[in-house]
């Protein structure tokens, strides 16, 4: 390989890391880049809801320190987003009207906040709590707040709760099903949390449509469609991530929900890759195309990809059930069935 | 046949003609077969009441220094030569005017104060002026013709020599002048009897004079100015520079060239870099005040890869300083003067042939190594007349020292090229394809502005590298003495190497090993030659003239030893006595 | 449907092309502040240029330091980026030296009227046959917008927050006064006047001061602006006579920005001319004054 | 021209899109209605089914520039806000003798008659159905487009003289060798009427309908009935139409299904982004392999999945079955929308085809029978009503030509020098204004009601401001410029360039401004027309005024022979 070699990865998560690691580790001499338009170092997501409640430190939110990044020789590009990519010229645009080029390039970009059109007219009204900006936003809000609406069902939302209850915070929990994207939880799943929830004092309405949210001067008043009206502080919304593939579509790299790859995490260009939440893997043995969310998944994947990248075509296979004790429910987290 | 030494030193007024009075001596005495060195110091005022002094030097035997002491003092002046006093010898004569216009004070009369030993006669200059020409003017002459008849010079011989000074003027001018020295000629022999021991008769002199030139310091510049295809003087008036120009205003059209004056020293450097940077030889000649204004266009010659030539003939400074006298103050200007390193090779001719020599030189170098050369004169080599001989013609490669760009280079032309000598080759203005833009700013090879760390570092160094091998192209530094065993070893510079020669000379004849190392290159400087010859001595004299001792400070990081210096700032050029008593004193 | 595009603009592109004054140029991009008059009055050089058919090896051009001095970066010819206000002593010396060559001193007013004031007058009187290109906006622009010669009295700049308190030089009539023989003042808006005037003087044989004033974009948004040359420009009388030097002179006096061809002595003899053994003050209307 | 103003060079139609959206924000709405209607007979109808193609080529679309401008839109509130009392401008001609029939009164026939007419001949429009509108009146569902707007605008057509025989169906009441002998010319704009089937086991189920049977029926005041969930195969508006009135009808599940992604469905963003917000679910990557049924039936589908494949040539992502990756989900209604194709079993003797449409010569719209000639739908299978009001215009001058025996009109570029900008750089930063629409509970009240509300005087203004007007065109003078650089230090984007050249395609029309950073090569600076977003920014800061704006628009002549 010649020595000019720039491997590139777009986000700086699980995936983005693990994969520059180990681009690192096989290739000794290739320029190893990592693009984050987040300017916070790779952290903790599942920390989150600690820190916004003051109890861990910024420090303890990040996973390795910067001087890694010049240990490894990796370079660490953060605050940087790309706009757009041109997989033909091989040249990324980023947002402040720069180039980058590359030679190979792996996308993992993660997810974004997933608000599904039912919900867009209340977009304005919602407050989203999905990376480290939004937590340091969120911060002193929260610390203010009362009344908290808490709508959705996945897994940090769930934390999100348990980590209000310990600040004594009075909580509305709207769980809706379809929103644990992409599966929906059954019925039985969805009453045994709720039940679980309401036992600890969570007032938790399972499916409850929303008619309508006000502002009325500092409250929030959301009317439920049976008629409940809730007045709150502040509603956060954690109702899944999507992809985040919005810069993607058009450019010529297929995307569906995510990109789309295949079981080497390569999508249609043979130099570019894709892992972690954002990638949408078919693979056979399960039939169906699947997009993976959890940490662990993203890292497995990064190290995938950035081994295919290298030649290895290195198949990534379904790793076992993780199974994570949720409010008493058993809920799978490795790969989620898109119906 | 006898040998003679004699130091005749004629002090008067401004526009007294005491300058042109020892200028026809010298010449005369110099055409007669005679070893001349003569100098002038004058005030920077052109009448009035400023001190003259033409010294002269003769003798029949090679001359390395003007003497300290001056055995004949012909005073023009009173006043002033009271203060010349000092210089005459104890034993020494003078010939005064003992019939002025005026009673003079006890204390103001010169023969007041003439000590026991010396000799005065007293000649009625003036009266003798009036009598010959009509007016006080021919009072030089008068002298010039008591001391020709006082001494026993060929005055026939002389008539002719002033007949021929003064060929392209007026008849009446020169009848005048000739009526002048005809009177005190005739005085003197007739009413003043003879006790002193100096004549010129009988005086054992070389064959034949003819190849032989008589010229000062700055007259051998203009010759070799002019001998080396310089196109154009720019310059500014400024003692002791100034004839340089007025020669060269008169010779240089002749050849084609031009001579500007200018506004100022500014322009004047800025001429002579334009025209430098348009392919032609240019030059200007000036003195420290002026060269400090010409630093900054010095500056951009260096940094721009220009040839520009300028002659600085130092006088006393700082500022304005002594503009009339003597002082070799000006090397720390010449050598980094301006801002930034600023690498430029400095040249300071010991001697009148070494003037002539170290111009042609400097456009030479100039011209090949694309920089500042700075010919560092003083006003004493100015200013002294010397008889040497006729110089040898100029070196042809001297002639022309561009190295132009092949046509393969102009292709993808690197004006500023870093080659491994340093020297790119230089694309004049008129030649196709050659087009660069040259800048005061740090620039690429190409000649574009770029400032980064690694240009200014790399381009620098090329400054300075490219002038290293100028050292093997200016002749070897000069060692006189012993090579081995010295005990007091004088390094000396400029025009004070003469008086230091001279001194070493008589140190060796009192049987202290000294030996003498000098060299016209002075930047880039010789080291191992120098550092040789320091190994080889106990001890390290430089002797020069200025107080701070800016060549020994020079010097002695390449010496990296203990270093004796010898400082004078008396306007007056070393004389090899001061040296030798430094030797004397360092050698016990 | 008819194609209509760039119709227009590839006639243009072709004329331009066979003009030939890219020819005139390097490749560097000026680095002057978009929207700066320096690229107007440089556009008008390199037509001039053009027009005249001069060989890009025989121009050389000396500059001096400030946002005009940067001009023979950007130009295709021998030129020497000089130090602060010598390009008049520079240009002169590349002109004696060499005959054969077009000769530019370019600078600012800040080079040709401040530092380098003292040049001025004596190009002139020499007569030396170079063609002096003034590129005045009355503002040290590269020190970033100092009070300089010809800013107009009482105007704020960095240097005098009160309002400048020196009354500006006059550089048409300065040049008149020294006795320069081709006066001219020129705005950098006007690319066809200045080509013209341009052309002449750099045919004219002696020194011609060319007075091109321009707005600073970046440091005076107040007194010097496009807007406002573009408003008072006046053009010279198409009466008025360029060798009658009292109008000039009158003309000159006028604070109005008149723009055009002020003065031209053809007859007078240049510097070189002067050298080559050519001088009879009868020929010099100059020495009438 | 085409890459200056994107907008109107998509539109099959060519409309003056920046003409009219100028007009609005001169709040002269009658004037950008006419402006309008030159070239479609039906503005208000296209104000709300308008498939868009134009809002795609936006600039105000392109990256970094935000969101196209509600074009669409902005053509309804014209409509809208057009004084009740508005003049209609017609061009004219003198009468001929000459009598012409088309068949069919759908956008394609109706726009053929219109143009027919006003160049003074005799038109009978024949339309098998019991209303004029075709698809729009039969085809688009009611809530996305009132009918009383089709019928004033195609009533405004017939009342030029079009003698319009409804229930007339050709090949069945009449042969159509008779109408050719009767008329000098016969244009079919039958439109496509047939709808592809998917092929698969199952198609015959109960519970199975075609997308455009399916909307008929409704829009005959039909009701027919559907279970809880539905399934839609097809990605167009047709699939789209029949979800959502499948949610009106009162299913609770309704997905669309693609077989490529939603990437390469040919819909506008804006249908898209209401089927989501009805709910309705848009799944990719997969095919339909069977229906199941039980006793009748439908009861599931069995999807299989598909991967995206390359194809080179053209360049094209085509849809590839997975093997053994079927699935099958429980289904009540399976609505199958993949296209239409058109009727021609009534010609006689057959004539030449292209695939299943009416093959006609290029661009004369002459079938290979002599006199016959094809416009809209049934010459290009199912496309949208601009293309077809397009193409029906185009035919009608055909035919005129034919009797003329020269073309009558020409487009021509009319350039008018413009002192102005008409438009402010803040402009630029208005976001694009969303059009109200229905809450989605009162959508299910009345299935008929319009769900867009349309816009006001004021939110029309301020979407129409956006407009970069890009029929103005921004030129710098060559002589006059000085090559300083103020404009480009200013210019918002990309848009003025330092050029060298101007690339010359090979068929003789200009490519792309050639670009350089070297001083020596710039002959020119430029304004690429393409990336100028017309913000006047240049303009401003033009020192010596060298900026010239100039309104180019095309316009249609009167060709003097």
């Amino acid at each position: 390989m010649p020595k000019n070699d720039h491997y590139v990865i777009i986000g700086n998560g699980p995936a983005g890391n693990k994969a520059a690691d180990r681009l690192r580790d096989r290739d000794k001499e290739a320029r190893v880049t990592i693009i984050s338009d987040e300017a916070f170092s790779f952290y903790y997501r599942y920390k989150l809801p600690d820190f916004i409640a003051g109890r861990i430190s910024e420090d303890a939110l990040k996973v390795r320190p910067y001087t890694i990044y010049k240990e490894k020789n990796i370079r660490l590009r953060l605050g940087q987003r790309v706009e757009r990519i041109d997989p033909d010229e091989k040249v990324l645009y980023l947002k402040h009207m720069k180039k980058v080029g590359y030679t190979k390039l792996i996308l993992a970009t993660g997810g974004s906040p997933r608000v599904p059109p039912s919900f867009i007219r209340f977009m304005e009204y919602f407050t989203f709590m999905t990376n480290y900006n939004d937590a340091v936003r969120i911060r002193p809000e929260l610390q203010k707040a009362k009344d908290i609406i808490v709508i959705g069902g996945d897994l940090i939302s769930l934390r999100f709760i348990k980590m209000l209850t310990g600040m004594k915070k009075n909580i509305y929990f709207i769980l809706t099903r379809n929103c644990f994207w992409p599966i929906e939880l059954t019925s039985r799943m969805a009453g045994k949390i709720s039940s679980s929830l309401e036992k600890k004092g969570i007032k938790a309405l399972v499916d409850t449509p929303i008619a309508a949210i006000t502002r009325q001067k500092n409250k929030l008043l959301l009317e439920t469609g049976d008629g409940q009206k809730i007045r709150a502080d502040m509603i956060c919304s954690f109702l899944g991530l999507k992809p985040n593939i919005d810069f993607i579509v058009g450019s010529g790299i297929d995307t569906e929900k995510g990109i789309l790859v295949n079981e080497y995490l390569q999508t249609n260009y043979a130099d570019i890759y894709a892992c972690g939440e954002c990638a949408q893997i078919y693979n056979p043995k399960l039939k169906d195309y699947w997009i993976s969310i959890g940490s662990e998944n993203a890292a497995l994947q990064g190290e995938t990809a950035a081994l295919s990248l290298l030649g290895a075509h290195k198949v990534i296979k379904p790793v076992p059930k993780n199974l994570l004790n949720v409010g008493g429910v058993s809920v799978n987290t490795s790969w989620w069935k898109q119906f | 046949m006898t040998n003679v030494d004699i130091v005749i030193e004629i002090c008067g007024s401004a526009g007294e003609g005491t300058i042109s009075a020892g200028e026809i001596l010298s010449r005369f005495m110099s055409s007669q077969g005679f070893e001349i060195m003569s100098f002038d110091s004058y005030p920077s005022e052109i009448r009035g009441f400023g001190k003259c002094v033409a010294h002269s030097r003769i003798s029949n035997r090679k001359i390395l220094s003007p003497g300290k002491y001056a055995d004949i003092l012909i005073a023009l002046k009173d006043a002033h030569s009271i203060s010349q006093l000092p210089s005459l010898r104890e034993t020494g004569i003078v010939i005064y005017d003992n019939k002025p216009p005026n009673y003079l004070e006890e204390d103001k009369s010169i023969a007041g104060w003439i000590e026991p030993g010396m000799i005065s006669y007293g000649v009625p200059l003036l009266e003798l002026a009036q009598k010959a020409a009509g007016n006080s003017r021919g009072r030089n002459m008068v002298a010039i013709g008591a001391l020709a008849a006082l001494f026993q010079i060929d005055d026939e011989a002389m008539k002719a020599s002033i007949r021929s000074r003064y060929a392209k003027k007026k008849q009446i001018v020169i009848d005048s002048n000739l009526n002048s020295f005809q009177e005190g000629f005739e005085w003197s022999k007739k009413n003043i009897t003879k006790i002193d021991p100096y004549t010129f008769r009988n005086v054992r002199l070389k064959k034949s004079n003819k190849s032989r030139a008589i010229i000062n310091g700055n007259q051998a510049v203009a010759q070799a100015a002019l001998d080396s295809g310089l196109h154009l003087y720019a310059g500014y008036p400024i003692t002791p520079a100034t004839k340089i120009m007025e020669i060269l205003s008169k010779e240089l059209p002749k050849k084609g060239g031009i001579m500007i004056q200018t506004e100022d020293e500014i322009a004047a450097i800025g001429n002579v870099v334009g025209a430098g940077f348009a392919g032609k030889r240019a030059m200007t000649a000036t003195s420290g005040p002026g060269f400090s204004l010409m630093t900054e266009l010095a500056n951009l010659a260096v940094m721009a890869e220009v040839p520009a030539v300028i002659i600085n003939s130092q006088r006393g400074g700082p500022s304005t300083g002594v503009p009339t006298k003597t002082e070799q103050s000006d090397l720390n200007i010449a050598l980094s003067g301006g801002s930034g390193d600023s690498p430029r090779i400095v040249i300071a001719p010991t001697t009148v042939e070494e003037c002539y020599l170290g111009v042609s030189l400097a456009l030479y170098l100039a011209e090949k190594y694309q920089t500042l050369v700075v010919v560092l004169l003083d006003f004493f080599l100015s200013n002294s007349i010397r008889n040497i001989p006729m110089p040898e013609p100029i070196n042809k490669k001297w002639l022309k020292g561009n190295i132009a760009p092949t046509k393969t280079e102009l292709k993808d032309y690197k004006r500023f090229k870093n080659t491994e000598s340093g020297i790119s080759p230089r694309a004049i203005p008129g030649t196709p394809g050659g087009m660069f833009v040259t800048t005061g700013l740090e620039h690429s090879e190409q000649g574009k502005p770029q400032y980064d760390r690694e240009t200014h570092h790399q381009m620098t160094r090329k400054r300075f590298r490219k002038i290293q091998n100028a050292i093997n192209e200016a002749p070897k530094p000069q060692w006189r003495g012993p090579k081995k065993d010295i005990s007091v070893g004088v390094i000396a510079w400029g025009s004070t190497a003469g008086s230091a020669q001279e001194a070493v000379i008589k140190a060796q004849k009192e049987g202290i090993k000294a030996a003498l190392m000098s060299s016209m290159l002075i930047s880039p400087l010789p080291a191992d030659s120098f550092r040789k010859f320091s190994k080889a001595c106990q001890k390290i004299l430089v002797p020069e003239l200025n107080y701070s001792g800016q060549f020994a400070n020079y010097l002695a990081p390449y010496l990296n030893r203990p270093i004796e210096r010898l400082n004078m700032v008396t306007g007056l050029p070393m004389s090899a006595e001061d040296i030798l008593d430094k030797i004397r004193e360092m050698a016990n | 449907m008819e194609v209509l595009k760039y119709s227009y603009l590839d006639e243009k592109i072709d004329e331009v092309k066979e003009q030939g004054f890219l020819n005139y140029r390097t490749s560097e991009l000026p680095t002057w502040c978009p929207g700066c008059g320096y690229f107007g009055i440089t556009h008008a050089m390199v037509q001039a240029c053009d027009a005249l058919g001069l060989k890009n090896e025989e121009i050389c051009v000396a500059s001096g330091i400030g946002c005009a001095g940067r001009y023979p970066i950007f130009m295709k010819a021998y030129g020497f980026h000089t130090v602060h206000g010598r390009s008049i002593p520079i240009a002169s010396g590349i002109k004696l030296a060499r005959q054969d060559l077009t000769v530019f001193a370019v600078g600012g007013d800040g080079d040709i009227l401040g530092i380098g004031g003292g040049h001025l007058p004596h190009i002139a009187r020499k007569n030396i046959d170079i063609t002096l290109f003034l590129f005045d906006n009355s503002i040290y622009g590269l020190t970033k917008g100092q009070t300089s010669p010809t800013t107009p009295l009482s105007q704020v700049t960095n240097s005098h927050s009160q309002g400048n308190p020196d009354t500006p030089l006059r550089p048409v009539f300065l040049a008149l006064a020294h006795g320069a023989s081709f006066v001219a003042r020129c705005y950098a808006g006007d690319v066809e006047g200045m080509k013209n005037i341009f052309t002449q003087a750099i045919s004219h044989k002696g020194f011609s001061f060319l007075h091109i004033v321009s707005p600073c974009v970046t440091f005076d948004k107040v007194n010097i602006t496009w807007k406002r040359l573009r408003e008072n420009f006046r053009a010279v009388p198409s009466v008025h006579d360029p060798s009658d030097y009292r109008a000039a002179i009158q003309m000159a006096e006028d604070p109005r920005p008149i723009f055009g061809l002020f003065y031209h002595d053809p007859s007078r003899q240049s510097y070189q001319e002067n050298l080559r053994g050519k001088r009879s003050p009868e020929n010099s209307k100059s020495s009438e004054r | 021209m085409a890459e200056n103003v994107p907008c109107q060079h998509a539109c099959p139609a060519q409309t003056n899109i920046p003409g009219y959206i100028r007009c609005i924000v001169e709040q002269r709405y009658g004037r950008s209605y006419e402006l309008n209607r030159m070239v479609n007979i039906l503005p208000g109808v296209l104000g709300r089914i308008c498939s868009r193609p134009c809002e795609e080529k936006c600039r105000h679309g392109e990256a970094d520039l935000g969101q196209p401008v509600n074009i669409c839109h902005l053509k309804r509130a014209a409509a809208d806000l057009k004084s009740p009392w508005h003049r209609i401008k017609e061009n004219l001609y003198t009468p001929s003798d000459k009598k012409v029939a088309v068949i069919g009164a759908g956008p394609a026939g109706l726009a053929a008659a219109y143009e027919l007419a006003t160049l003074g001949h005799k038109v009978t429009v024949y339309e098998s159905q019991e209303r004029p509108g075709g698809m729009l009146m039969y085809g688009i569902p009611e809530f996305r487009l009132p009918r009383d707007i089709v019928t004033l605008e195609i009533d405004n057509i017939i009342r030029l003289g079009i003698d319009l025989k409804l229930g007339v169906s050709i090949g069945k009441d009449l042969p159509l060798g008779k109408l050719m002998k009767t008329y000098d010319a016969v244009i079919a704009a039958t439109g496509c009427l047939h709808s592809f089937a998917l092929s698969i086991p199952g198609e015959d189920l109960e519970g199975v309908y075609s997308g455009l049977d399916f909307m008929m029926r409704i829009n005959t005041g039909e009701k027919p009935a559907i279970g809880s969930r539905v399934a839609v195969i097809g990605g167009g508006f047709t699939a789209i139409d029949c979800a959502r009135m499948a949610i009106r009808l009162g299913a609770s599940k309704v997905s669309v299904n693609l077989r490529k992604t939603e990437e390469y469905m040919r819909i506008d963003a804006h249908e898209k982004k209401e089927a989501k917000f009805e709910k309705i679910a848009i799944y990719g990557l997969v095919q339909p392999v069977r229906i199941m049924g039980e006793k009748g039936s439908v009861t599931g589908i069995t999807f299989e999945r598909t991967r995206l494949k390359y194809l080179a040539e053209p360049p094209y992502r085509v849809a590839v079955p997975i093997e053994n990756s079927e699935f099958t989900i429980p289904i009540d209604t399976v609505i199958v929308a993949i296209g239409q194709y058109p009727v021609t079993d009534y010609i006689k003797p057959k004539l030449k085809l292209n695939g299943k449409r009416i093959w006609t010569a290029p661009d004369t719209f002459k079938t290979s029978v002599k006199g016959l000639y094809a416009a809209g739908d049934c010459i290009t299978g199912a496309t949208d009503v601009i293309s077809a009001i397009a193409r029906g215009r185009k035919a009608a001058l055909e035919v005129d030509a034919l009797f003329v025996k020269h073309k009558r009109k020409k487009t021509m570029v009319r350039i008018e020098s413009s002192e102005q900008t008409d438009r402010k750089r803040s402009d630029d930063f208005i976001p694009r204004s969303q059009m109200a629409t229905l809450g989605p509970r009162r959508r299910l009240v009345d299935i008929t009601k319009e769900v867009e509300l349309g816009y006001d005087a004021i939110a029309a203004e301020e979407e129409a401001k956006r407009c970069y007007l890009c029929y103005l065109k921004y030129e710098i003078d060559v002589n006059r410029c000085i090559y300083c650089f103020a404009c480009i230090d200013v210019a918002p984007r990309d848009c003025i360039k330092m050029i060298k050249d101007i690339d010359i395609k090979k068929d003789g029309s200009y490519g792309e401004l050639v670009e350089t950073g070297e001083w020596n090569n710039v002959v020119a600076i430029a304004i690429d027309n393409k990336r100028c977003i017309r913000c006047g920014q240049c303009l401003e800061v033009c020192p010596v005024q060298c900026i010239s704006v100039s309104k180019v628009e095309l316009i249609e002549q009167d060709m003097e022979r």
